[in-house]
């Protein structure tokens, strides 16, 4: 019953923050829909017993990615000036109709083919009782210690690739006087 | 004793713990990093002795230590897909560490003389750390994939090696050569492993043996060919790419570009011997492939071929390069001739020997600045230690008896003449490595005399050679090195043919420790079981049976005894033909002006041939020498230049030029006559669409992407 | 084995709509009872007095990306320790503390590097910028 | 699995008489529809608890500003102004709600929304008592974690959407400086989960006793420092003096909310007072011992034992000494930050950020690590114990 | 209600979304918006799958190290939007064209 209803809630939220990603001609409040569609996408996770997975979701997305897309979003002249001082569009179009449509013809190909892979699993619905969630933390943390250490450990080194390229990238650098 | 992780990894670890530390500090710290690998690599040799003493402590034929761990494991179901890592230290394994560490560290501390003064001396450094670790994961590897792994690093470190003086242009493209010619041999490598896995389900050393013992390998055929050749001649191909076998070996002469300490290193101790002891570790595959007569041929084609080249080269690191080359024709010669303790054995001594000789060169030509020979001469009393250990070491390469040369070289030449009597395939083998031996004799002392002997030609170089000392780190490595050049410490005896037992049949540990897996004992690897890390192991599980690898298994008293006859007049002769090279070297470069008179009475009937060279300086005598193998020195250098440069080089231009002229007479008689407009309203088509898509736009390329995959999603059933 | 009950999230539901209901009930609540008399003037941003010129989404400095790009880094850390460090203690009961605590010490470690990295080279000053301008200057006058 | 206070009332008799009347005269199992009832009910109380503490939190700050400065503070809507607060919230429902011509309408409405949601949603997880959590996730502290950086998003959000130049300095401020304290806070929040051995706050909580020998507080010196750690990281995070930058008064006007008045204004407020009370209520479960009141009284048990009560009614007050224990750490932490407020000044942006990544990040790290060698080197026992084992074993006995 | 078939077209559909954003955008930040839609859309696959497929917790890792993934392109591939403003001043996927010719 409650689960149905938090189901319900957490796909409405996630499909309505997609769609309106879609839709919305603001960047900053694609942002803003982003943030629900993967709040969202957290209470899917919760739905089906991955809370840890849920609770990484609020943790990285909502706390960080999308914080750091805010910043990005502002660092690059926010929603604000569109034409820059060489006259460029600053802050690029969200779109025109021919990119739509290029975008309709290429989603309607992907969904052709998405619902040939998934049709399998449409048709033959099980319709067994779903098992109760179980404790993840522990198990995943123990499968991460022994199963997936290297995983584990490369993740770390991808990080600090990241973070040192990324800081090397973005650094404010001198102009050049010209 | 009881191996554990932790007893047996340092050996690699160390030295790659030395690399990644070195890689942070060797800017700030250049001396720090420096004693940081030589510290490493030293501790790594005292396990590794550690090691050996208990192997020879054991004194056991089959003793091992085997521990695997999982790497992955992506079984599902009935389908077992699981890859294995691990260790396998048998005798061989404990001699090689030895060998390694040992020959490291020496060249260690010999490099901290030799590039003290260098820009790029703690580079130099973490670039050894990191090989040296490679060569010892190779040896410690239980499975060609992770024997695969450290062979690739090793083929990236000795890249970086060769090319140390990058500014040179010369030594970026030597780099360059190492690293295109070995990459060959390692393509073959990869094919042949994955044949092996095809039909073993696994790479592991012991999984093959097991899997030949069982005759997993019959009537297996791939293109056509039985697998075991297939698989053999692959993996024997990775072998004559790292080792410079013919046609392979173009690389290793210009891999001297690098710094010399690390010419020793790849020359001697890691990179080449790496291709021969996997070639050792293979033995039983090649035995099932029938490849040994062209393993032998091949090497004795290498030891001869480059021999003679050695005969002419006027720089005395090419000198040694070549030699190099000739010595693992050798190694080659051993395994194709069945020879398999005494292949291993010259892998060891020669790892030694010429250990030495790279670096008593490098002392030489860090004292002169200079490499060429001609201008060398009467250094002898410059650098008398030098001296001292090139002599030994050239004693030994040349099978002087009582140096460790005789012992191996001449083992290998008396089972290469065993094996001629019995087979004639095999009459060209020996042939070729008696005189490769004769020519080795002769022109290591020919570089020997040219540089130490005689008066000095050169007087500005010669006043300019400073006066050496018996420094720590530059001649004790030497003298350490050229003192281990003694058979003794190989055979227990002083001739190796177990006529003089010195301290009983006991101390002929190497020739009793060190036995071929042969084919017919395989079987017993079957009851092996490998152990995980961790548990106890595997000591005396793995106990063959002492008399199925005996020497004489399967011969009768008779048949040992001919063979026994046999060994002993190739002893002889290579004796004899070992201070003929000496004897013909000496009577060129220096005798006419120590005894003339002596040479003139004994070989009366030579003496005018001979006078001839009285009146010509090294110069003309090298020409001469250079007219009468011009030859075959051109039909070396035309495997080096018309293989190469002209079919793979030139035959691409040839091909070129002449697509280059059908175009030419398809525009000129068809375009240009009519149809010029019409292609090129076409060709404007086509560039328009091709504009299109390449417009350097993601998304575009995002929805082109988008539809193959789908257009090939679709097109499959699922 | 007991079905699949979520029950345990009803409080974050209830919780999540009830703070929307407090929000949006105190404004709709007051919406009604307030005054609305918009003026040019109210509507125009505080600027201590003046006209405000031009808009305030301009851009900013770069500075606040590095600091939200360590965040981020060292947040995903900290979500891939959380189940590790919980099952920590377990496997300390059981003897395998000091195999986890090295793959741990590794793991913090390479971050730290990277923190280290980005400190030396002065990610992590917020006044880098300026000190920065003043040594240029300095070096301009020599 | 968890823990929920239905679980906790689902031991009275009375609950599942409820239970399995209104199932048979449903027609379903009305569990859930129980629990439903239950669940809101609860919310509703911890709601409005904690508003009424957010809003006599205003109170109290001011009544205690006003003591450390010696003057009177609010004395005059009720006894000793105490229902100033309530005159407050009046005065901001009526005050004119204004949205400036510029801005982006749709976030500026959402961003306080943003604030309240982020808050209210951890309050599901903060342990009033063993019984009184409104659920005890597995992930508990982290899903604290998570959701409490929606503030952040809301701080910046409102920032940006006011399209003043004030309000966005601020905005952008407050939100790199909430993310950046989320670092040493998270990271010390692992340092204690590491001695806990789970994410739960029961069993944080449930690792700790009543006796400040067996808080984790002094469990080993590194969860010392790690309290101090957080506890400020926790101030900065929450945009309290002395890190009140994103809304300093005398450079920034009034930060990201400038621009916000009447009501909008009042939930960011609101949804800072009670982030204050969560983050100190945190404070105290994973450092003071939370809940728990000494000599185990808050299991009921020993007053069953020894003066034969009812097992509910036992428990019942159990509950309420756990309470009274988990409020009173709480308040006397909420006391502390307002002490901090007036007694330190306030720092630099740049001290700001230096202390967060060049102090307390690092000694985070440090105290990390130096709590899984402890746990590895002394087997996880406290520096208490192992003083009294040894002490033990010194005079003789064992 | 909870089962595989309607996380599939949940998926299905954010993917979907993240497909049009991606390709219908000329915005490199909003681009980027999609492909965190794309992500997520295959994280929540791959959970929705090992709990209704095998019960076990395989997939929570895979989602997990995605999430991992996803943050550190986001912060690469911000950075490099910065950069790329600080260069251009543009933000436009288009004027990213400079190897074009």
């Amino acid at each position: 019953m409650f689960s149905n209803t938090l189901f319900m809630l957490s796909a409405a939220l996630t499909l309505g923050g997609a769609f309106a990603v879609v839709y919305s001609q603001n960047l900053m409040h694609a942002c803003i829909y982003l943030l629900a569609s993967l709040f969202g996408v957290a209470g899917l996770y919760a739905c089906i017993g991955a809370d840890f997975l849920a609770a990484t979701q609020l943790v990285v997305y909502a706390g960080g990615v999308v914080i750091l897309m805010l910043f990005a979003i502002m660092l690059t002249g926010g929603t604000g000036n569109k034409i820059n001082r060489y006259g460029l569009e600053k802050v690029a179009a969200m779109g025109n109709k021919k990119t739509y449509f290029t975008a309709g013809f290429a989603a309607v190909v992907t969904s052709l083919i998405i619902l040939k892979i998934i049709a399998s699993v449409l048709r033959a619905q099980p319709s067994k009782e779903l098992a109760a969630n179980q404790v993840t933390v522990e198990k995943l943390g123990t499968l991460l210690a022994t199963d997936h250490i290297l995983a584990f450990e490369i993740s770390s080194v991808m990080l600090l690739g990241a973070l040192v390229g990324a800081a090397i990238i973005s650094r404010p650098r001198k102009e050049k006087h010209d | 004793m009881d191996y554990t992780l932790s007893t047996v990894a340092p050996v690699v670890l160390l030295p790659f713990f030395a690399f990644v530390i070195n890689a942070f500090i060797v800017k700030k710290f250049t001396k720090l990093a420096v004693a940081v690998s030589t510290g490493a690599i030293f501790v790594s040799f005292l396990y590794a002795l550690r090691i050996f003493l208990d192997f020879l402590n054991v004194y056991s034929v089959g003793y091992n230590i085997h521990k695997t761990f999982t790497w992955f494991d992506l079984s599902t179901g009935s389908s077992i897909f699981k890859v294995n890592m691990g260790i396998y230290i048998d005798n061989m394994t404990s001699v090689m560490l030895l060998m390694v560490t040992g020959a490291a560290t020496i060249i260690h501390i010999f490099s901290t003389w030799y590039m003290h003064d260098d820009p790029r001396f703690g580079r130099f450094f973490v670039y050894l750390s990191l090989f040296t670790s490679a060569m010892l994961g190779l040896v410690l590897s239980d499975n060609l994939l992770s024997v695969f792994i450290f062979w690739e690093l090793m083929g990236f470190c000795s890249y970086s090696l060769i090319g140390f003086y990058y500014e040179k242009e010369g030594a970026g493209n030597a780099s360059l050569k190492a690293f295109m010619t070995t990459r060959v041999g390692d393509v073959f490598f990869l094919l042949g492993i994955l044949a092996l896995w095809s039909v073993v389900g696994n790479v592991s050393f012991v999984d093959i043996y097991n899997a030949i013992g069982a005759g997993k390998f019959n009537n297996l055929y791939a293109l056509g060919i039985p697998l075991a050749t297939f698989a053999g001649f692959s993996i024997f191909m990775g072998t004559m790419g790292k080792s410079a076998q013919v046609p392979l070996q173009v690389w290793l002469p210009d891999a001297m570009w690098g710094p010399t300490p690390c010419s020793a290193l790849i020359h001697a101790a890691t990179m080449v011997a790496a291709g021969v002891y996997l070639s050792l570790r293979m033995y039983p595959l090649m035995e099932l492939g029938h490849l040994l007569p062209f393993i032998a041929i091949i090497g004795a084609i290498t030891a001869f071929g480059a021999a003679t080249i050695a005969l002419v080269q006027t720089d005395i690191k090419a000198v040694l390069a070549y030699s190099t080359i000739s010595q693992l024709g050798y190694m080659v010669i051993g395994i194709g001739v069945g020879s398999y303790n005494a292949s291993f054995m010259h892998l060891i001594t020669h790892a030694v020997f010429k250990a030495c000789l790279f670096l008593s060169a490098g002392s030489v030509i860090h004292s002169i600045h200079c490499q060429e020979m001609p201008q060398m001469g009467g250094l002898r009393k410059k650098l008398p230690y030098t001296f001292f250990a090139m002599l030994l070491c050239c004693f030994a390469i040349a099978g002087v008896p009582f140096f460790s040369g005789f012992v191996s070289k001449d083992r290998i030449l008396g089972d290469a003449l065993v094996m001629a009597l019995a087979h004639p395939v095999y009459i060209p083998v020996a042939l070729l490595g008696f005189a490769g031996a004769f020519l080795t004799a002769f022109y290591m002392f020919r570089m020997l005399f040219l540089t130490f002997f005689g008066e000095p030609r050169d007087h500005h170089i010669y006043e300019h050679a400073h006066h050496e000392h018996l420094g720590w780190n530059s001649n004790i490595p030497l003298l350490i090195l050229s003192v281990f050049t003694l058979g003794l410490f190989y055979s227990g005896s002083f001739t190796g043919q177990g006529e003089v037992n010195l301290f009983g049949t006991k101390n002929e540990w190497f020739s009793t420790l060190i036995h071929r897996p042969d084919s017919n004992s395989l079987h017993h690897f079957a009851e092996y079981k490998s152990e995980e890390f961790g548990l106890v192991d595997t000591r005396d599980k793995v106990e063959l049976p002492r008399a199925h690898f005996d020497e004489s298994h399967g011969m009768s008293e008779k048949e040992a005894h001919h063979v026994h006859q046999i060994h002993k007049a190739g002893a002889l002769a290579s004796i004899f033909i070992a201070f003929m090279g000496i004897f013909l070297a000496y009577s060129m470069y220096v005798k006419r002006s120590i005894y003339p008179g002596w040479w003139t009475s004994t070989f009366s009937g030579w003496t005018r041939a001979l006078k001839n060279k009285y009146y010509f300086d090294d110069l003309y005598v090298k020409k001469i020498i250079q007219g009468l193998l011009l030859p075959f020195n051109n039909l070396l250098a035309w495997f080096d230049m018309g293989i190469y440069d002209k079919y793979a080089v030139d035959g691409w231009e040839a091909v070129n030029r002449f697509a280059f002229n059908v175009s030419r007479w398809f525009d000129n008689n068809i375009i240009d006559s009519g149809m010029v407009d019409g292609t090129g309203a076409s060709v404007n088509l086509m560039n328009a669409i091709l504009r299109w898509i390449q417009s350097g736009k993601i998304q575009l390329y995002f929805v082109v992407l988008i539809v193959v995959l789908a257009s090939y999603i679709w097109t499959i059933h699922i | 084995m007991s079905t699949l009950n979520l029950d345990v999230y009803m409080p974050v539901v209830i919780l999540i709509v009830l703070a929307t209901l407090v929000a949006g009930g105190s404004l709709l609540v007051g919406g009604l009872i307030r005054p609305h008399n918009p003026t040019k003037l109210k509507e125009t941003a505080y600027e201590c007095g003046e006209e405000p010129i031009g808009t305030a989404w301009a851009n900013f400095n770069v500075r606040f990306y590095v600091i939200a790009l360590i965040f981020i880094i060292f947040d995903v850390e900290s979500s891939l320790m959380f189940p590790v460090a919980a099952v920590f203690k377990r496997f300390n009961e059981i003897g395998l503390g000091g195999t986890l605590l090295m793959s741990v010490l590794t793991f913090v470690l390479v971050l730290v590097a990277g923190l280290v990295y980005c400190w030396k080279k002065g990610d992590l000053d917020w006044v880098k910028s300026f000190h920065a301008t003043k040594v240029n200057i300095a070096a301009k006058e020599k | 699995m968890n823990s929920t206070i239905f679980s906790y009332f689902s031991q009275s008799k009375e609950l599942s008489t409820i239970i399995s009347g209104l199932s048979k005269s449903l027609g379903f199992d009305a569990t859930s529809l129980v629990a439903f009832i239950v669940f809101a009910i609860a919310c509703l109380v911890v709601v409005g608890a904690l508003a009424t503490i957010g809003g006599l939190g205003t109170y109290a700050e001011r009544k205690i500003s006003a003591d450390l400065q010696a003057r009177q503070g609010p004395n005059r809507v009720g006894p000793y102004g105490i229902l100033q607060f309530l005159a407050d919230g009046v005065k901001m429902i009526l005050k004119e709600d204004i949205i400036p011509a510029n801005a982006d309408r749709f976030t500026f409405i959402l961003a306080p929304f943003l604030c309240m949601i982020g808050v209210f949603a951890t309050l599901a997880v903060v342990p009033f008592s063993s019984g009184f959590t409104l659920t005890d996730l597995n992930v508990g502290i982290f899903y604290l974690v998570g959701m409490a950086s929606l503030v952040g998003v809301g701080v910046f959000l409102g920032g940006y959407s006011s399209n003043s130049k004030w309000s966005m300095l601020g905005g952008m401020r407050g939100a790199s400086q909430i993310i950046s304290y989320e670092i040493p806070a998270t990271i010390t929040i692992i340092s204690i989960v590491l001695l806990a051995g789970g994410l739960s706050m029961g069993t944080l909580i449930g690792g700790q006793g009543g006796m400040p020998q067996e808080w984790y507080m002094f469990h080993n010196p590194f969860a010392f420092i790690g309290f101090f750690v957080y506890f400020i990281s926790a101030l900065a995070e929450t945009n309290r003096a002395p890190f009140d930058l994103p809304e300093a008064e005398s450079e920034l006007v009034s930060g990201y909310h400038t621009e916000y008045s009447g009501m909008r204004f009042g939930l960011f407020a609101l949804a800072e007072y009670i982030e204050v009370f969560v983050v100190c209520g945190v404070a105290t479960a994973l450092f003071l011992g939370g809940y728990k009141v000494p000599f185990e009284l808050g299991t009921g048990a020993i007053l069953v034992e020894k003066l034969g009560l009812d097992i509910m009614l036992a428990k019942n007050i159990g509950q309420v000494l756990e309470l009274g224990s988990f409020f009173t750490k709480t308040f006397a932490l909420y006391y502390v930050v307002i002490w901090v407020r007036w007694t330190l000044p306030r720092l630099r942006v740049d001290q700001l950020m230096t202390l967060c990544w060049k102090y307390l990040t690092p000694i985070a790290i440090f105290n990390l690590l130096g709590c899984a060698v402890w746990m590895y080197a002394f087997n996880g026992k406290s520096i208490y114990s192992l003083i009294f084992e040894t002490a033990s074993t010194v005079a003789g006995h064992h | 209600m909870i089962n595989l078939g309607s996380y599939l077209i949940i998926s299905f559909a954010l993917f979907i979304c993240g497909i049009l954003v991606m390709v219908a955008r000329k915005n490199i930040i909003a681009i980027l918006l999609g492909i965190e839609l794309i992500l997520n859309a295959s994280a929540l696959n791959f959970v929705a799958y090992t709990k209704f497929m095998n019960n076990n917790l395989d997939g929570h890792i895979m989602s997990l190290f995605i999430i991992v993934t996803a943050a550190a392109e986001a912060a690469v591939g911000l950075g490099i939007v910065i950069r790329f403003f600080q260069l251009r001043e543009s933000i436009h996927i288009d004027d990213a064209a400079t190897l074009q010719n």
